[in-house]
């Protein structure tokens, strides 16, 4: 394998293209373990969904950006319905994360189901227009991803100033850093949990979206998002923006990189032993508040 | 009132248990022989269960990595037997790798608290499975290898009395370690574990070293695993890395919840519906599993307490027994 | 041996930007009932999760009976014959009351198992008016009552110096009279000392042989509870003039 | 209820899970005036704030705000009728910034009116302005206790419960948070004040009220509640 210049500039940037689209499923897992204290393993789940969907609403005619709305629709509904159903049933039990945890497992399983019945074990692309390629330093690169990847970096951007300058944006990080701060100041708790979940499930579907549009997509897509999503909050620390932004990157580039020079047999291998020795050494995040 | 006279195993108790173990012993002349494979796995994932009851029920840890246990259980079992080694040999060493496994597992996850323990050690049960598959010739790859039969005295094992024969083992297997399970339990060792859970600080203030007793509940959970894996090996005749990944370690513990995660007896109940409930939702063909784990999330949702929380709540009488 | 049982040396302990301890130095005699008082955020029960290892100081040290115990786990010093109450009191809810007291008795001792003494569960419990709930769970009871099982709790752990913080605060003076007699009865007869963290002056100064006053994460006066509460400086500091 | 009574407290009983730490409290507040509420470690005083913000059900009794009965009314409800809090240890919002706490806290307010009242805190903390940007986790504990207060302050209350401000602020800033008190008063806020500094506190409060295991002990006009030695015996449970 030549390690040719172009080479390592293309896997670079299918790494980091790659690594952002993780951002936006690992920001909305943060959302919603930071906020609802909830280890959502269904988080992938709301990606895979929105993709599917765009990719159903399409074969009936529909374009590629009316099909996305309604996905991303659907995907926050979801969300929302999560909570409302499952969720909110938990308030006030004690081991309240255990329940929440084992309830979104099943119901991640339960939905990846439903998608092979649906779309069999056959791989879905969504269908999406040639864009030709553009010469990124003196290499050229599909457009497509380029676009995808400056689409996902927009998303994010939106994200940020959610956060920062709405009301629910400020209350959400609000009750993830003093849920009695929060009360306090009569924030309404109930409410902003559906919030979160919704806005956390709309988020994952861009993913879903975009990595429907540049890869192809099986039933185990949802499970993989999430357990990348749940790799970069781990290891970016909860409710930190930037670290997890940061780590999606590197986790982006780690992955195309043994992708394209040690194959898959000992990616996953090498991924859980990384994670592991984080886990074990930083149990709260390299990035995290360490627990006082 | 001594320990032991205060442990569940009074008259009027003691009779069900007699009547419950009665049952289970004439069991293969009723069942076909598919029927009673199922209700051996459903005994050996009965063990595998005790290690949701102790860490999650009495000690408060989120150990989510049975699968990997049993698995261990189950791969050192056929690699010793393969070599030579007689079958009670390879029990116990496999019961003592997984302990040995789990402690290590415990220890290294010593700093991490609640949720992000349960990430680290379901890290742990992908890393067992990928592990796995990166050694086929040594450790059989992904595609796993047969397991060679339990080397039994040769009049248990004479005419094709052998799926009775495991199923009686298991039986056997599963009762002396519940038995083992609540003696612990119910001694100062059980009070350590519940401590550890309410208020560690409260119970290092008593004397109670929670370090050691947190490690402890990850040694029980290994070898209840492991050695359920030992037998788990002849009794499914093959093993491969699908039958300890992720949904096995799932399955264990939804026998270990449904029961009631606070009751080592309920395990048992816990395990009939983690192996037969996919077999009853056949009829809907591919969708069956979609099913099941909608129904498991409904019964989260209308049965915290579990089977034997709806049992105590009828029976009040029982609440103290399934504790 | 001699009369010292516990000696701090300059301890200081800083949480972040705050100094809860700020070089503070006490001696505890055997055979006395210890009273510490001061007013809130004074660093008491910051010096009582120092002494028993719940926190390390950040510099300074604690010496029992002569050896340095500062960088020991809480366990370990409960087997050195040191344990506590809480100032919210923490039952073990998943155990019965009287499970508490066994808990406590058999882990208290350390390695060596149940010491010998003649601190019987059954003993204590009626001492301290339980033994009807032995086998009820904490929750269902009282916050009173859960004050006493924190205390029959650390008594069992046959430790021969019990630190108790804030146990009387919002009991009626009956009830705080019966726990002045509970650790007269438990001091006179069998042996065990109290270092007692209190508002309430009248009971600190019926029950204390010794008083010690802490301000601002520093000890600023000690000796008796007569001579202490004349002292203008302990005035002052506890009416924030 | 007279005109000119703010609050007025009938029976209050309230405490957690089905034990009241505070029973059957009677208490009335005048408008404009600054009231003091003394009493031992544990006798309820914190409760009994909890209560009236509404972060805690009572079990029985009424509250009445401006006429109307609050009882069951939710902590927003609260706020909007001009009711806050300043709780007992300060829940500012560590990972964000001073002027997001502030208007995070400001938001029932109509957008330029909320603009004023951040405007009024900046004055009034002229050292939360200079750290508007910064994180509030990386204030000293006396400017984290001041946003906690200018957090309070932006809902422009009409009634201001403070829970002992002045603990664990060195001597020097105690001074000036009674200095403070004494300000926000005069711009016409009825204050509630629970406090351990019981000198400072009847020096500055019109009428005072003394707590002890959960019940009313004393009360009366500052200037007749009598010598701080008696106060002091009561408040630190003499016989």
């Amino acid at each position: 394998m030549g390690l040719s210049i172009h080479l390592l500039v293309e896997t670079s940037i299918n790494g980091l293209i790659f690594g952002s689209l993780l951002a936006l499923t690992a920001i909305g897992l943060s959302l919603v373990f930071g906020v609802v204290d909830v280890p959502n393993f269904a988080q992938g789940e709301y990606a895979a969904l929105a993709g599917f969907a765009t990719y159903s609403l399409m074969q009936t005619g529909l374009g590629l950006l009316p099909a996305a709305a309604i996905a991303l629709a659907l995907a926050a509904v979801a969300g929302v319905a999560t909570e409302h159903l499952i969720i909110a049933r938990f308030y006030g039990r004690d081991q309240y994360m255990l329940y929440s945890f084992f309830a979104t497992f099943g119901l991640a399983f339960a939905f990846e189901e439903g998608v092979r019945h649906v779309y069999g074990t056959s791989f879905v692309k969504i269908p999406a227009p040639a864009l030709g390629s553009i010469n990124l330093a003196g290499v050229d690169v599909n457009a497509l991803r380029v676009v995808t990847g400056l689409g996902a970096f927009a998303m994010l951007l939106v994200l940020y100033f959610y956060t920062r300058y709405t009301h629910t944006g400020l209350s959400m990080r609000a009750i993830a850093d003093d849920s009695v701060g929060a009360r306090i100041i009569g924030l309404n708790e109930r409410r902003l949990y559906k919030i979160t979940f919704g806005v956390g499930a709309l988020i994952s579907g861009t993913t879903g979206i975009f990595y429907g549009v540049l890869f192809s997509m099986s039933p185990t897509t949802g499970f993989n998002l999430t357990a990348f999503a749940f790799i970069i909050v781990v290891a970016g620390g909860l409710g930190k923006f930037f670290g997890t932004y940061a780590v999606s990157l590197l986790v982006g580039l780690f992955e195309s990189f043994t992708a394209t020079f040690l194959g898959s047999r000992y990616r996953l291998f090498i991924v859980f032993l990384l994670l592991f020795v984080l886990l074990a050494f930083r149990p709260n995040g390299l990035f995290g508040r360490v627990a006082e | 009132m001594s320990i032991v006279e205060r442990s569940p195993f009074n008259a009027r108790v003691t009779g069900i248990v007699v009547l419950a173990i009665a049952a289970a012993l004439v069991v293969p002349f009723f069942v076909s022989q598919s029927n009673l494979y199922l209700f051996t796995l459903a005994f050996l994932y009965g063990i595998a269960a005790l290690g949701v009851i102790i860490p999650i029920g009495y000690s408060g840890q989120v150990i989510i990595a049975q699968g990997a246990f049993l698995g261990i259980g189950a791969y050192t079992y056929v690699k010793l037997s393969a070599a030579g080694v007689p079958t009670w040999g390879a029990v116990v060493a496999g019961t003592v790798l997984a302990t040995a496994v789990a402690w290590g597992l415990g220890r290294s996850g010593i700093r991490a608290e609640g949720i992000y323990l349960g990430i680290l050690t379901i890290v742990f049960n992908e890393l067992f499975t990928a592990l796995l598959s990166l050694f086929p010739h040594f450790l059989g790859g992904s595609t796993g290898f047969p397991a060679p039969p339990l080397y039994l005295p040769s009049f248990l094992t004479s005419a094709g009395m052998r799926s009775e024969t495991y199923y009686w083992l298991a039986v056997g297997a599963y009762l002396c370690a519940l038995v083992i399970t609540l003696r612990m339990l119910s001694s100062e060792t059980g009070w350590a574990f519940l401590s550890v859970k309410d208020d560690p600080l409260a119970a290092r203030s008593v004397g109670i070293d929670t370090k050691r007793y947190r490690l402890r509940a990850f040694a029980y959970t290994g070898a209840l695993c492991g050695f359920a894996g030992t037998i788990f090996a002849p009794v499914v005749g093959y093993i491969s890395p699908g039958s300890f990944n992720l949904s096995a370690t799932v399955d264990i513990l939804l026998a270990g919840v449904i029961g009631g995660v606070m009751s080592p007896i309920a395990t048992i109940l816990g395990s009939f519906v983690v192996v037969f409930l996919p077999q009853v939702l056949r009829a809907f063909s591919d969708l069956r599993l979609m099913i099941y784990m909608i129904l498991l999330v409904l019964i989260f949702i209308f049965l915290p307490q579990g089977i034997s929380g709806l049992v105590s709540t009828y029976l009040p009488g029982i609440r103290r027994w399934l504790r | 041996m001699s009369r010292e049982r516990i000696r701090c040396e300059e301890v200081v302990k800083k949480f972040g930007g705050v100094t809860a301890l700020d070089g503070l130095s006490l001696t505890i005699k055997r055979g006395e009932i210890t009273g510490i008082i001061g007013p809130n955020g004074a660093g008491k029960t910051t010096l009582f999760n120092v002494i028993t290892g719940v926190l390390s100081p950040t510099s300074g040290d604690v010496i029992l009976d002569g050896t340095v115990i500062s960088g020991l786990e809480t366990h370990e010093i409960c087997h050195r014959g040191i344990s506590r109450t809480f100032q919210s009191p923490k039952p073990l809810a998943s155990l019965t009351v009287e499970e508490n007291l066994r808990a406590a008795q058999h882990f208290g001792a350390g390695v060596g198992g149940e010491s010998d003494d003649d601190l019987s569960v059954s003993g204590v419990l009626e001492t301290l008016g339980l033994e009807d709930s032995a086998d009820s769970y904490p929750d269902q009871m009282g916050i009173v009552n859960q004050k006493y099982i924190d205390l029959a709790r650390a008594l069992m752990t046959g430790s021969t110096l019990v630190l108790v913080d804030e146990i009387m605060a919002g009991l009626t003076p009956a009830e705080k009279q019966s726990f002045v007699d509970t650790f007269g009865t438990f001091h006179d007869s069998f042996g065990i000392d109290f270092v007692v963290i209190e508002h309430d002056l009248e009971t600190i100064r019926s029950i204390s042989d010794r008083l010690i006053v802490i301000h601002n994460g520093q000890s600023i006066a000690r000796g008796s509870p007569e001579e202490v509460l004349r002292d203008q400086e302990v005035r002052e500091a506890y009416a924030g003039i | 209820m007279p005109e000119s009574e703010l609050l007025s407290v009938d029976g209050l009983s309230a405490g957690y899970d089905e034990l009241d730490v505070i029973t059957d409290i009677t208490l009335s507040v005048q408008r404009g005036d600054i009231v003091s509420i003394l009493g031992p470690n544990g006798a309820g005083k914190t409760t009994l704030m909890r209560a009236l913000i509404g972060l805690l059900t009572p079990s029985a009794g009424t509250i009445c705000f401006e006429g109307v009965e609050v009882t069951d009314a939710t902590v927003p409800e609260r706020i909007r009728a001009g009711i806050s809090l300043v709780p007992e240890e300060n829940h500012v919002f560590k990972d964000m910034t001073v002027k997001e706490n502030l208007v995070l806290s400001a938001a029932t307010k109509t957008k330029d009116r909320k603009r004023e009242r951040i405007e009024h805190v900046y004055d009034l903390f002229p050292r939360l302005d200079e750290r508007r940007g910064q994180r509030a986790g990386t204030l000293s504990g006396g400017e984290a206790q001041m946003l906690s207060l200018g957090q309070a302050l932006v809902t422009e209350p009409d009634l201001l419960l403070l829970d002992e401000p002045s603990l664990g602020l060195a001597p020097a800033l105690v001074e000036q948070m009674f200095d403070i008190v004494g300000r926000i008063n005069e711009d016409g806020v009825t204050v509630v004040l629970v406090e351990q500094q019981v000198k400072s506190s009847v020096d500055i409060s019109d009428w005072v009220y003394v707590l002890s295991t959960g019940q009313i002990e004393d009360s009366g006009p500052a200037s007749e509640i009598g010598a701080v030695e008696e106060i002091m015996s009561a408040y630190l449970g003499g016989a």
